[in-house]
C-alpha cells in the first residue's frame, strides 16, 4: 500500500443491528490513530450515497438476507480489493438466519412483521425488498478475504485485523476470535 | 396389540428358547416382527421388559436398523430396488412413474392405506436389474409399463401370485 | 493396572508412562493437551469426534489419542499442519450440522464447541449449515434439551448408564438422523426412568441440555464423572 | 456312503436347476417341477436324475438349467420347453442347440475354487457334497496339529476376502495365540452392498463348504462356537443354511465329539436387520450381541477382545469356503493361482451395463478389462464404456486407461478402488460421473452409523454440495470443498466404512473432473441426469 495516499476504507451494514459498528467505534481513541491511515469512503457513520470504486478494505456487517442486499453485495466486492465479513451475521448468518430453519420463512416473517400486528388492511408493503430463502453468510455469496467473528467482534479484535491489514499482515485469528 | 393371547404366548415362546438372553435382542425383535407384522412401543416395552433391557436401548436397536417397522404399512407393498445395478438400469424413472401414477411419495402410502412404496437398498437381483417387488413377486428388468399393470392387477384384487 | 511401563515420545519430548495408558492421558500427564469433545474423564472412551486425532510416525494413519494406548517407542505428533486442518475441518462440520448460534444459546461462553473453535481458529464455515429444526423439548421440570445444539458426543448416554446407573438415555436412528432419546423416545417430563440427576446437564459440552433458570455456570460441571468415579474408587 | 456314490452315478444324465435368488423369481421351480413331470412322462427317471442346484453364474439368464454330462447350459428355459429338452436331450442325445447359452466368452477365463461345487450339486443334500470331495478337508484336519493346519493356510498366502485383505493365516496365529476364552467365529454373510451377491450365492449353492471351512478354522484357533451373521433378505439363503446345518449336526460334524473325537463346535445362525455397516468387523460383533451395529476404535483388536470381549475371528464366507480346498491340496497348491502376493481366485458380482452379467470366480491378477470385456462381454447396444466402478458403493471409479491393471488388493488401492465385497458395475456414455458420485455418497450418507463426525456430518455436506452441484448452483470452490472433506473423511473416520465411502468422489474427481467443470460452469449434463429439479426440499 502507497505510503502518502490515505488507504481507502469502506464499511457497509447489511442484515445486522449495527453492534457491529458500534464496536467499531468502541476502538476509541485508537480511531484517532486510524484516521491518520484511513479515508473512509463509504459507511453508515458517513452521508456518502453510492459505494465507491477502488475500495481498498470493505467491512461488511450482517447477512444477505435480501434482493437489494444481494446485489449490494455483489457490487462492494466488484469494488472492493479485500472483503472482510465482520461479526456473526456476516461471518455465520447468526440471529438473521435464525429463520433458516423454517420452510417459507421468506413470506413469514414479513407477514409476522406487517400482516399480524395490523388492525387494518393487513398486508406487507410492496416497497420491501423480496426476501431471500435463506439468510447467508457473506462467503456464501461472494469470496470473502477474511473474517471478524464475535455478536459483536471485540474492538480489540477489530483493531487488530485493521492494524494488520494497514501493515500489509494477515491477521492470524487462531485464538483471538470469539463467536457469540 | 399385546393384548392378544395367541400371539403374546408366540412371543413368550421365542423369548423362552432364546432364554431371556439380552444378546438375542435382534432375533427377538425378528420373530415379533413376524408375529405381530410390526413393532409398536407397547410390544417394544413389553420386550425390553422381559428382556431387562432399558426401553431406550432397546429403541435404539429397532431405529438403527432398516429392516424393523414402528407402523403397519399398506395393503400392498411396493418395494423398488436402489441396488447399484438398478440405479444404472434406471429405476429411479418407474419408481418416479409409481409415485404419479398411484400419487403417493416413496416410504409412504397412498391416502387410503392400500398401496406403500418402499425402497430397499438391494434385493440380490443385481443380474435382471432393475428390479422392483410387487407384494412377493419379484418382477425383474423391469419397466413403467409392467410395474404399474401389475400393481394395478394386485390393486384390483387379483392376488399376486406367490412365488 | 499393570506395573509395567512404556517409554515413547509425544511431541519430541520423551514420556513414560503405565502400559495401557492412552496416548491422551500419557500427554496430559507431560502438560501436552490434545483437543477433544467426546472424550471425558470418568466416562468410557467413545472415539467418535475425532479431535484428537494423533499422527504416530511409521504410518500414514491418524489415531484417535483417547482411546490408542500407548506403545513402546511410539513417536507421537499431536500437532501439525495436517492435523490442524482437519481439527478445524471437523469443528466446521459439526457447527454446521445443526443449529449453532452462539449469541442466542444458553451456553455461550460456557461451550466447549464454541471454545474450540475460537482456539483452533475456525473463522468461519466452509460448508452450507444445515438449518435443523428440531422441537425442543422442555416437558420435563427444569431439564431442558434442544437437539438442534446436540453434537452426538453421546456423553449424556454415558453418564446416565455408567455413573447414574439408569439408562435412560440412548440413540435413536442412525447417521446425521442420530437422536437423543428418552426411555422408547418419549417426552422428558413423561420418562419413567429418568431420576433428574442432572449430570446429563453437567457433562453436555455444549448447550444441548441445560436446567432451566439455572445459571449456566453451575450447571457444567463437567468433571462431576470423574469426581464420583474417584470418590466410588475411595471406598 | 460308497452306497450312495453308486446310486448316484446310477444315472446317465443330470439335470442341474438353478433354484438360487436369481432364477427363483423367474420361474426356476415351476422348471424344476416340469423336468421332474417330463422325465417321468418319457420314463428316463431312472437313468436322468433332476437336481435343484445353487447359482450356475449366468444369472441375467435365468432360469438355467446345466445338463451333465457335457456341461450343457440352457438359458432362460421355460416350463412349456421342458419337454423338448428332455425328448431331444436325454432320450435322443440331441442337445436343443437354440436354448443353449453361448458359453466359451462367459466361463473361459473363470477360474472356480469358491464355487467349485455351485449348479452342480444340490445344497440341500449333504451328500451330494460330500461326493465332491467335501468334509475331507475336515478328516484331513482333525489328524493334524492346530499348528500344522495354521502353516498350511500361511503357506498358501490366502487373505481376507471381506475387503481389507488381511492375510488369514496370520489372524489364526494371532486368535490362537490370544490367552482368552472361550473362543468365538462370526462367519460374515452380511452382504450389504448394493449390487453384491456373491456370498448369497455361495450359500444358497454350497453351504457345507462354509461349515466346513467354520469347522477347519474352529479347530486350529480352537474355538468352540460360531456364528454366521446373514443378512434377513436372503431367506433362500438362511433356509439352505439352516438345512445344512441340521444336516451336519445329524453326521456329527457339528456338536460335541465331532466325527468322535475331542473336539466340538456348536453354530448358530444370526440375522441382520438392513444395516450396511453391520459388515463392519466390530459393528457385526455388536450386532451379534444384540446390540446397535456400531463400530468401535480398534485396539483392541477382536483376535484378543471381540464377542463378549472374548478372542473372536471374524471371516467373510468367500474366505472360509475356501479353506476346506487349502487343506485337501496344500496350501502350496493354492498359492499356484492368481498372483504370488494375492493368492487364489476372487468372485465378483459384475453387473450394470455389461453383456454377460452374472456371477463369476477368476484368478487373482486378471485385469480389469478381461473381466469386463472378455468375462463380461463389454457394453450392450453399442454404447461407449466409460468407467468401471470396483469395490461397491464405496470402490472406485476406473476409466478405460486403468483396465489394464491386475486385480489384487494392492493395485486396486493404489488407483483408489477397492477390493471390497466384490462388485464391479460396468458404466457406460449414458452415465454422469458427478451422479454416480451423488448417488454412492447418498447411498453412505444413509448407511453411515452416526458415530463419529467425518463419516456421519462429513458425507452428509458432500451430499449437499452435490446437490448444489447437480441442481445448477454448483461453484468452482465447491470443487475444493469436495477435496478437503473428502481427504478428511477418508483419514477421520472411525472404520472402513467412512475411510473407503468417498472413493467414488475421490476417483471421479482424480480422472472425471472435466465433468464436474462442465456442470459446474457449463450447468450442462451430457448424461441428462443432472439439472432436474428432485423436489422442493433440495432446490431450496
Amino acid at each position: 500500500m502507497s505510503t502518502n495516499a490515505k488507504v481507502r476504507v469502506a464499511t457497509v451494514w447489511l442484515s445486522g443491528c449495527s453492534g457491529c459498528h458500534m464496536s467499531f467505534l468502541d476502538q476509541d481513541e485508537r480511531l484517532v490513530d486510524l484516521a491518520k491511515k484511513i479515508t473512509l469512503v463509504y459507511s453508515p457513520l458517513v452521508d456518502v450515497k453510492e459505494f465507491p470504486e477502488n475500495v481498498d478494505v470493505t467491512l461488511i456487517e450482517g447477512a444477505v438476507a435480501n434482493e437489494e442486499q444481494l446485489a449490494m453485495l455483489k457490487k462492494v466486492r466488484g469494488r472492493t480489493k479485500i472483503l472482510v465479513s465482520l461479526g456473526d451475521c456476516a461471518v455465520t448468518g447468526n440471529v438473521t438466519a435464525l429463520r433458516n430453519s423454517w420452510r417459507h420463512s421468506d413470506q413469514a416473517v414479513l407477514e409476522r412483521a406487517y400482516k399480524d400486528p395490523a388492525d387494518l388492511n393487513a398486508a406487507v408493503p410492496t416497497a420491501v425488498p423480496k426476501l431471500l430463502i435463506k439468510a447467508r453468510p457473506l462467503h456464501e455469496i461472494v469470496k470473502v478475504d477474511f473474517y471478524i467473528p464475535g455478536c459483536p467482534p471485540h474492538a480489540d479484535l477489530i483493531n487488530y485485523v485493521l492494524t494488520e491489514l494497514l501493515a500489509g499482515r494477515a491477521p492470524v485469528m487462531e485464538g483471538r476470535s470469539k463467536y457469540g | 396389540m399385546i393384548k392378544d393371547d395367541k400371539r403374546r404366548a408366540m412371543l413368550e415362546k421365542v423369548l423362552k428358547e432364546h432364554d431371556y438372553q439380552e444378546s438375542a435382542l435382534l432375533e427377538i425383535l425378528h420373530r415379533a416382527q413376524e408375529i405381530y407384522g410390526y413393532l409398536d412401543k407397547e410390544l417394544l416395552m413389553d420386550i425390553s421388559g422381559s428382556l431387562n433391557l432399558p426401553p431406550s436401548h432397546v429403541y435404539g436397536v429397532v431405529t438403527f436398523y432398516s429392516f424393523f417397522k414402528l407402523k403397519k404399512s399398506g395393503e400392498h407393498v411396493v418395494t423398488g430396488c436402489l441396488g447399484t445395478a438398478c440405479y444404472v438400469n434406471e429405476v429411479e424413472q418407474i419408481l418416479e412413474a409409481i409415485e404419479q401414477e398411484f400419487d403417493l411419495k416413496r416410504g409412504g402410502s397412498t391416502a387410503d392405506g392400500k398401496l406403500s412404496l418402499l425402497l430397499t437398498r438391494c434385493i440380490g437381483a443385481c443380474a435382471m436389474a432393475p428390479n422392483i417387488v410387487v407384494d412377493y413377486e419379484v418382477i425383474g428388468k423391469a419397466t413403467k409399463e409392467l410395474v404399474i399393470q401389475k400393481i394395478k392387477q394386485a390393486l384390483g384384487g387379483v392376488k399376486a401370485e406367490t412365488s | 493396572m499393570s506395573t509395567n511401563t512404556v517409554k515413547l515420545k509425544i511431541d519430541g519430548v520423551d514420556v513414560t508412562a503405565a502400559e495401557g495408558t492412552t496416548i491422551l492421558k500419557a500427554a496430559k500427564d507431560v502438560g501436552i493437551i490434545i483437543p477433544t469433545l467426546c472424550s471425558l474423564e470418568g466416562l468410557t472412551a467413545y472415539g467418535g469426534c475425532r479431535l484428537c486425532l494423533v499422527e504416530v510416525s511409521g504410518t500414514p494413519k491418524l489415531f484417535p489419542a483417547c482411546t490408542t494406548p500407548i506403545g513402546p517407542g511410539m513417536d507421537v505428533t499431536t500437532q501439525s499442519d495436517k492435523l490442524k486442518e482437519y481439527r478445524k475441518i471437523a469443528v466446521q462440520l459439526l457447527l454446521a450440522e445443526r443449529t449453532h448460534i452462539c449469541s442466542v444459546c444458553v451456553a455461550d461462553d460456557h461451550c466447549e464447541l464454541q471454545a474450540m473453535a475460537n482456539q483452533l481458529g475456525v473463522d468461519h464455515v466452509m460448508f452450507e449449515r444445515n438449518w435443523s429444526r428440531e422441537e425442543i423439548d422442555s416437558t420435563h421440570d427444569f431439564l431442558v434439551i434442544d437437539r438442534n445444539r446436540c453434537i452426538l458426543c453421546t456423553r449424556c448416554i454415558r453418564v446416565c448408564d455408567q455413573i447414574e446407573g439408569v439408562h435412560t438415555l440412548d440413540l435413536k436412528l442412525r447417521g446425521k438422523d442420530s437422536q437423543v432419546i428418552m426411555d422408547l423416545d418419549e417426552k422428558w417430563g413423561n420418562s419413567c426412568s429418568c431420576t433428574s440427576c442432572r449430570k446429563c446437564a453437567k457433562v453436555c459440552p455444549v448447550g444441548a441440555i441445560y436446567v432451566e433458570g439455572e445459571p449456566i455456570e453451575h450447571t457444567k460441571k463437567r468433571d462431576v464423572a470423574e469426581f464420583i468415579v474417584e470418590r466410588r474408587n475411595r471406598k | 456312503m460308497a452306497q450312495e456314490l453308486e446310486f448316484q452315478n446310477a444315472y446317465k444324465y443330470r439335470i442341474n436347476v438353478c433354484c438360487s435368488s436369481g432364477c427363483v423369481p423367474f420361474g426356476a421351480l415351476k422348471v424344476l417341477k416340469a423336468f421332474e413331470d417330463a422325465v417321468k412322462e418319457f420314463g428316463v427317471e431312472k437313468e436322468c436324475k433332476v437336481a435343484r442346484t445353487g447359482c450356475i453364474g449366468t444369472c441375467s439368464v435365468g432360469p438355467a438349467v446345466l445338463v451333465e454330462p457335457g456341461d450343457y447350459l440352457y438359458q432362460s428355459v421355460t416350463p412349456e420347453r421342458v419337454r423338448e429338452i428332455v425328448r431331444d436331450h436325454i432320450v435322443l442325445g440331441l442337445p436343443v442347440k437354440d436354448m443353449l447359452y453361448e458359453r466359451n466368452a462367459y466361463f473361459k477365463k473363470q477360474h472356480r475354487l469358491v464355487l467349485r461345487n455351485a449348479g452342480k450339486i444340490d445344497p440341500s443334500r449333504i451328500q451330494d457334497y460330500i461326493n465332491m470331495g467335501g468334509y475331507g478337508g475336515l478328516l484331513k484336519c482333525l489328524t493334524d496339529t492346530p499348528q500344522a493346519v495354521i502353516n498350511e493356510l500361511i503357506a498358501s498366502g490366502l487373505r481376507g476376502r471381506g475387503g481389507a485383505g488381511f492375510p488369514t493365516g496370520q489372524k489364526w496365529s494371532l486368535v490362537a495365540r490370544a490367552q482368552n476364552s472361550p473362543k468365538y467365529i462370526v462367519a460374515n454373510l452380511d452382504e450389504g452392498d448394493p449390487g453384491v451377491f456373491a456370498n448369497r450365492t455361495l450359500a444358497e449353492a454350497d453351504p457345507h463348504a462354509i461349515i466346513e471351512g467354520m469347522l477347519i478354522a474352529a479347530y486350529a484357533i480352537g474355538a468352540e462356537k460360531g456364528y454366521i451373521y446373514i443378512r434377513s433378505e436372503y431367506p433362500l439363503a438362511i433356509q439352505t443354511l439352516q438345512k445344512a446345518i441340521a444336516q451336519a449336526k445329524a453326521m456329527t460334524l457339528l456338536g460335541e465329539s465331532i466325527l468322535e473325537t475331542p473336539f466340538k463346535f456348536d453354530l448358530e445362525l444370526r440375522f441382520g436387520a438392513g444395516a450396511f455397516v453391520a459388515g463392519e468387523e466390530t459393528a457385526i460383533l455388536a450386532s451379534v450381541e444384540g446390540k446397535r451395529a456400531m463400530p468401535r476404535p480398534r485396539p483392541p483388536y477382536p483376535a484378543n477382545s471381540g464377542l463378549w470381549q472374548k478372542p473372536t475371528l471374524i471371516q467373510n464366507v468367500e474366505t472360509l469356503a475356501n479353506i476346506p480346498l487349502i487343506i485337501q491340496n496344500g496350501g502350496a497348491w493354492f498359492a499356484k493361482t492368481g498372483t504370488p502376493k494375492c493368492t487364489g481366485t476372487k468372485c465378483f458380482s459384475l453387473t450394470g451395463k455389461v453383456n454377460n452379467p452374472g456371477l463369476i470366480e477368476v484368478p487373482m491378477g486378471i485385469t480389469l478389462r478381461e473381466v469386463v470385456f472378455d468375462v463380461g462381454g463389454g457394453v450392450p447396444d453399442g454404447k461407449k464404456f466409460k468407467a468401471v466402478l470396483v469395490g461397491g458403493p464405496s470402490g472406485g471409479c476406473l476409466p478405460d486407461t486403468l483396465l489394464d491393471i491386475p486385480i489384487d488388493y494392492d493395485s486396486l488401492v493404489k488407483v483408489g478402488a477397492i477390493m471390497g465385497s466384490g462388485g464391479i458395475v460396468v458404466l457406460d456414455e449414458d452415465s454422469c460421473m458427478v451422479d454416480t458420485a451423488r448417488f454412492f455418497t447418498e447411498f453412505c450418507v444413509d448407511e453411515s452409523c452416526g458415530k463419529c463426525t467425518p463419516c456421519r456430518a462429513g458425507l452428509a455436506r458432500l451430499k449437499d454440495v452435490f446437490g448444489k452441484i447437480t441442481n445448477g448452483a454448483g461453484e468452482m470452490s465447491d470443487i475444493t470443498t469436495l477435496e478437503k472433506s473428502s481427504s478428511f473423511i477418508r483419514d477421520g473416520s472411525l472404520c472402513g466404512l467412512g475411510q473407503t465411502a468417498p472413493n467414488p468422489v475421490i476417483t471421479t474427481l482424480r480422472y472425471f473432473k472435466d465433468e464436474y467443470i462442465q456442470h459446474i460452469v457449463e450447468k450442462r449434463c451430457d448424461a441428462g441426469k443432472c439439472f432436474k429439479s428432485r423436489g422442493e426440499e433440495e432446490i431450496e
